[in-house]
């Protein structure tokens, strides 16, 4: 299909960025495992070992270990590698080389050695694949500094960020939300080419601010339209990015809403929301009219069983209703 | 043949002459457990087509020697670890197929009270200690319960399970290595069921015969045609043995295959049709078979325990279907103590 | 020497921590690299081994995922493992052991499977050690149920929170700093046991609460002597727990300051004082005087040279001064 | 003798027969260099105990045959990473004294502003590209750096350095496979010391002869006399050229010894005295020089250049002292771009 047409999937937002982005320059390779011939266990690089070759979509072993740290050798010798990690939680039998590796290299080598890589993963629940393939991984980031992470929502965002993060000098972790890939949504070739670091405001509003992530992004929507049927006007912020984080847009608009929930597919205890509240409350302290909220979810690793999943994830209803009582 | 259990060698192999009276009982005995597996294996496909079986699967047709025979060299207290391929490891060494069956369907009545489903089926009643989904994540820990078995002196043996794809992994080789070095009573059996998801042995590996690994860790090993469940229990016996004794940690690759894709979206056809046909012949039901008719066993009677297999395998699943979901209070339950 | 003496050192609290518990339980065993004869890189396992033998501390290669592997291993079949990582820092290497094993072992076991395990680290700056030898790495875990996380900042605590991890029947991360080794405090063998998930009011005050961990307690403290050369009572609250939070403690502190500073070592974006400020905000937002400040690393790995490390760490000076300005 | 830089054999071996003409300048380049890097590795310790070093330090003295011979094996465009334990690499690369000094002690002047220091020196303009801290790490970002020539074609190579103790982890394991299942041309030398940090390597491996490990991989492998220069230099020559011609990885395990204790605390008493004594009787500078006392080389002409080298060492240190330490702003430089 063509990117002139205007509405487009998720995965192909994706697979579009990969492929764009792999004709613009030929130094763009991907790695991974059974992204080949195979088009990728989700199926997101389909097609483009037919066009690009296997020395440029190249699978792997089973050795995210082994296949990061390649990556940043192909990116230190001028290639700008993008590495499929498949599910976000196989980061970690890679983490040194993500976390003590590609996020120090540049200060190591003060700045000899940026690192323009991109590490892909799936990440999220709602797929009932239990604790160990269902984690977002969002919060093991947020204290890595010299990494860039961004976390799509939609179409739009995943080609733009995708574009941005393999034209970025820096490793870029790239978490896409496995629930979201056959989730259509407009798409404009020429749109909106976010940078790294920006937020969205999905929906304005003015009485309260939902700020929040991937999949929670459409839970956020979806509490809005329940509260506007109750009189209450949310503002919808999809972060996109969660270093650098946006802050002055999500100071702005509690600016103007007095009011903030902070909607997270983690536990809060270890989330970005928490960081964001603590902002907010530095920074606009006299504008709040009740204190901040944030849903996640529970302390406990996700269940398996549908209904335990369903439970664990903040619903529309759970989410409006927060705010309806901060609001009212 | 109504016992669900596997004959336990108590430490003794069993003698395994032509001729031997006690062949044709034990074949049959892991003929119908294999049977039961492959049963189960195929209710549970059906139940996914019903959707009733949410998230995914990885079923093991094709592979039931492998669980099979090992577990018939074990006993009752020895350890075992395996992965997100799992269902066979588990039904070998006795467990409920009612509390299998509940598990993967997300169910109260699940051995984990639906908390973990297919990838992540345990019973430590029944030595089942952990059912791994990050690939090779098993090996470092069976490597620990071999050390505390050592510790313990009681010639308990640890055994884990892992596909072709896992010895490219880091776990793997720390595991091995750590293995060699604390002579730690542990077998790794190795499934070389040909692929790792899509991907060929050869695309992964720089070659396929993966009992060469183990050189790298002065650790015996053994290509073991992981198809027929004499030749599995033969050499998983000799390993299992070897081990009590304070011999040390050995390797078993068993060569194998799949009847199946790797999960329930895929459909294998990445596979030479050549190659799946040869295999389906070398199906391990169909080797047990054979040898179990020239050992003078009639075919009715095989029949008959397919048949008592798949009747049993049907009523656990309606028994299964019967359970309810889970509580609410399981979700922050069980967290920590 | 007996530990009826009044004054030990944190290693020394540590390392009898370790043999008292093994002495008491003989299931207790301990795991790392060099532990053994060699007494350990941080010299904390000094004479354990010659006490105990090679079969209850023991030496591993270099295998941090092997060797915390099989501490899981241990733990199930009984044993009561305390594995050694060494640097903090190598914990990444053994990560998927940690957060996705051993975190959700007793979960997805729904119970059958509780993991006694101890995961002992040595974290933190100013040692000179450089970007892949100085995180404390305490973000790194707060974000992942089913651990228990703690960070004692004086031989007291060490000792008695190092035989609460080994008797607790979860998996508990003991992080300890490095810098503190030396550091000499008073010690009473039946003194204070405190349980996991406990703070401690490490100096009472009334004008603003400083909350910290490990080595930035003593930082706190001294900068509570600054603050009260100029009049300003500060309470200096020590967390000692990362994971459960004892938020009633903080929160019922600031009830009565009205001032929150946190200061730990990492950076705060993805650090426990956002979860800190947010949790006191929405549960005393009305007691607060002035909008919590939160205190940490600049956004950069740890620097070598031993004038940007001692810049990169809060300062006693800078904590005073925050505080100052909060109050006056 | 002034030149600092190896020299390249342009991708064609040089003799080495007897009475080859350029053998007496080769080995007095290499001893020039071996010499460099121990005054060089002496003068740390000096500054470490005027309290100029800060933090720790692991230096290299008796090992230097092996940065040196396989330094002298490559070209000038070459890759190489490395360890903690690197100064001897680097130097044997040609990296400046003075900046590594001044890394070394904190310094502005140093090749990474004194952000690395001694376990972090890397110089991308000489093919120095990663000296990592953590075990093992750096062995898959060399093959990802031999990837990258593969695909450019140009025949560079990629060689990594590290250490006995390195052998047991993951990162190696995934490494030397992920090379092996790419042909990619990359040469893992270890450097076999016997100790990793306290532990012997018979403590921590089923053996002490780690070329065995690359079996493992198929890839061909070698123990080499790692204090014998020329050796060191033959036998990475194959290796190099055989990478450079398409022919894949190859694992050199460098037998060697460190004098010293592993890091500024260890004095190294965990090593008999025996075995001490026996390797410092085999000192790399000792061997070499005796090879040049047979190929004609007067004592005095090696004196002179030891002589040399230690003022060498001396000024650069003395430069390097001269630097002030990075400004503040260097802080928070250099994180992202
Ligand atoms: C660390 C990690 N990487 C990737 C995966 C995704 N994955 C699940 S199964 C599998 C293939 C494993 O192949 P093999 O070891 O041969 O076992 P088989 O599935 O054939 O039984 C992969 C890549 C994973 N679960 N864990
Ligand atoms: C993953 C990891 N574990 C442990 C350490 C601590 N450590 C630093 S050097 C070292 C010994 C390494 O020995 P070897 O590989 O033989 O190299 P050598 O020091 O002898 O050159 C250890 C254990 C580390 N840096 N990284
Ligand atoms: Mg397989
Ligand atoms: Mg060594």
């Amino acid at each position: 299909m063509s990117l002139a047409s205007a509405e487009l999937t998720y995965r192909e937002a994706i697979r579009y960025a990969l492929r764009d982005a792999m004709r613009a320059d030929e130094r763009v390779l991907l790695l991974g495992e059974d992204i080949g011939a195979a088009g990728g266990p989700f199926k997101v690089t389909d097609g483009l070992f037919a066009e690009f070759g296997g020395d440029r979509v190249m699978d792997t072993p089973i050795a995210e270990t082994g296949f990061v740290g390649a990556a940043i050798g192909l990116a230190l010798a001028g290639y700008r590698p993008v590495a499929e990690l498949m599910f976000a939680d196989f980061a970690a039998v890679a983490w040194d080389q993500i976390v003590n590796q590609a996020a120090k290299y540049r200060y190591l080598s003060a700045g000899q050695m940026p690192l323009p890589l991109v590490i892909r993963c799936g990440g999220g629940a709602g797929a009932r694949f239990a604790a160990q393939h269902s984690q977002t991984t969002e919060s093991w980031y947020l204290s890595v500094p010299g990494l860039k992470v961004v976390a799509p929502s939609n179409p739009q965002d995943a080609y733009a960020l995708l574009r941005a993060a393999i034209d970025d000098p820096d490793p870029v972790v790239y978490i896409e939300h496995k629930l979201l890939y056959p989730a259509k949504g407009p798409f404009q070739p020429d749109g909106d080419r976010v940078g790294i670091g920006s937020a969205r405001v999905a929906r304005a509003g003015h009485d309260v601010t939902l700020v929040a992530t991937l999949a929670m992004v459409p839970r956020a929507l979806s509490a809005a339209e329940h509260l506007a049927a109750d009189g209450v006007d949310a503002e919808v912020i999809d972060l996109r990015s969660l270093a650098p984080l946006d802050l002055p847009a999500v100071v702005e608009s509690v600016r103007r809403t007095g009011r903030l929930v902070t909607i997270e597919e983690q536990s809060v205890s270890g989330g970005w929301g928490g960081n964001l509240v603590a902002e907010v409350v530095a920074r606009a302290f006299d504008a709040l009219d009740a204190p901040p909220e944030r849903l996640g979810l529970p302390e406990a690793p996700m269940p398996f069983s549908p209904v335990l999943e369903d439970a664990a994830l903040p619903s529309p209803e759970r989410i409006a209703e927060v705010a309806r009582r901060m609001v009212g | 043949m109504t016992s669900r259990k596997p004959r336990s060698s108590a430490g003794r192999p069993a003698a395994e002459r032509p001729g031997d009276p006690t062949l044709a009982g034990d074949l049959l005995a892991m003929y119908e457990r294999m049977a039961q597996i492959r049963e189960f294996e195929e209710q549970v496909h059906t139940l996914f087509l019903k959707d009733l079986v949410p998230g995914t699967t990885h079923l093991c047709q094709g592979q039931e020697a492998v669980a099979v025979g090992v577990a018939a060299a074990l006993r009752r207290d020895d350890y075992t670890t395996y992965t997100y391929r799992g269902h066979g490891h588990v039904l070998a060494r006795g467990m409920d197929m009612v509390a299998a069956f509940a598990e993967i369907m997300g169910r109260a009545a699940g051995v984990n009270r639906g908390k973990g489903g297919s990838m992540h089926l345990t019973d430590r009643r029944l030595g089942l200690m952990g059912s791994f989904a990050i690939v090779g994540a098993g090996l470092p820990v069976a490597v620990g319960l071999a050390r505390a078995a050592q510790l313990d002196g009681g010639g308990r043996v640890s055994v884990t399970f892992f596909g072709d794809g896992a010895v490219n992994i880091g776990a793997f080789h720390e595991a091995l290595n750590l293995a060699a070095v604390w002579k730690a009573p542990v077998v790794f059996v190795c499934e070389n069921n040909l692929y790792g998801e899509f991907s060929r042995v050869d695309h992964t590996t720089p070659f396929e015969d993966l009992a060469r690994r183990a050189t790298a860790y002065a650790m015996p090993a053994e290509p073991v045609d992981g198809n027929d469940v004499l030749v599995v229990r033969r050499s998983a016996r000799a390993a299992v043995e070897r081990a009590r004794a304070g011999g040390g940690p050995s390797f078993l690759e068993c060569k194998t295959y799949r009847h199946r894709g790797h999960s329930r979206s895929d459909p294998g056809r990445y596979r030479p049709s050549e190659e799946v046909a040869a295999w389906m012949a070398r199906d391990p039901l169909l080797i047990a078979q054979a040898k179990l008719v020239e050992l003078g066993v009639p075919d009715a009677q095989l029949e008959a325990v397919r048949q008592a297999q798949r009747a049993a395998v049907a009523r656990a699943s309606d028994a299964a279907l019967a359970s309810p979901p889970p509580g609410p209070d399981e979700l922050e339950r069980d967290v920590v103590g």
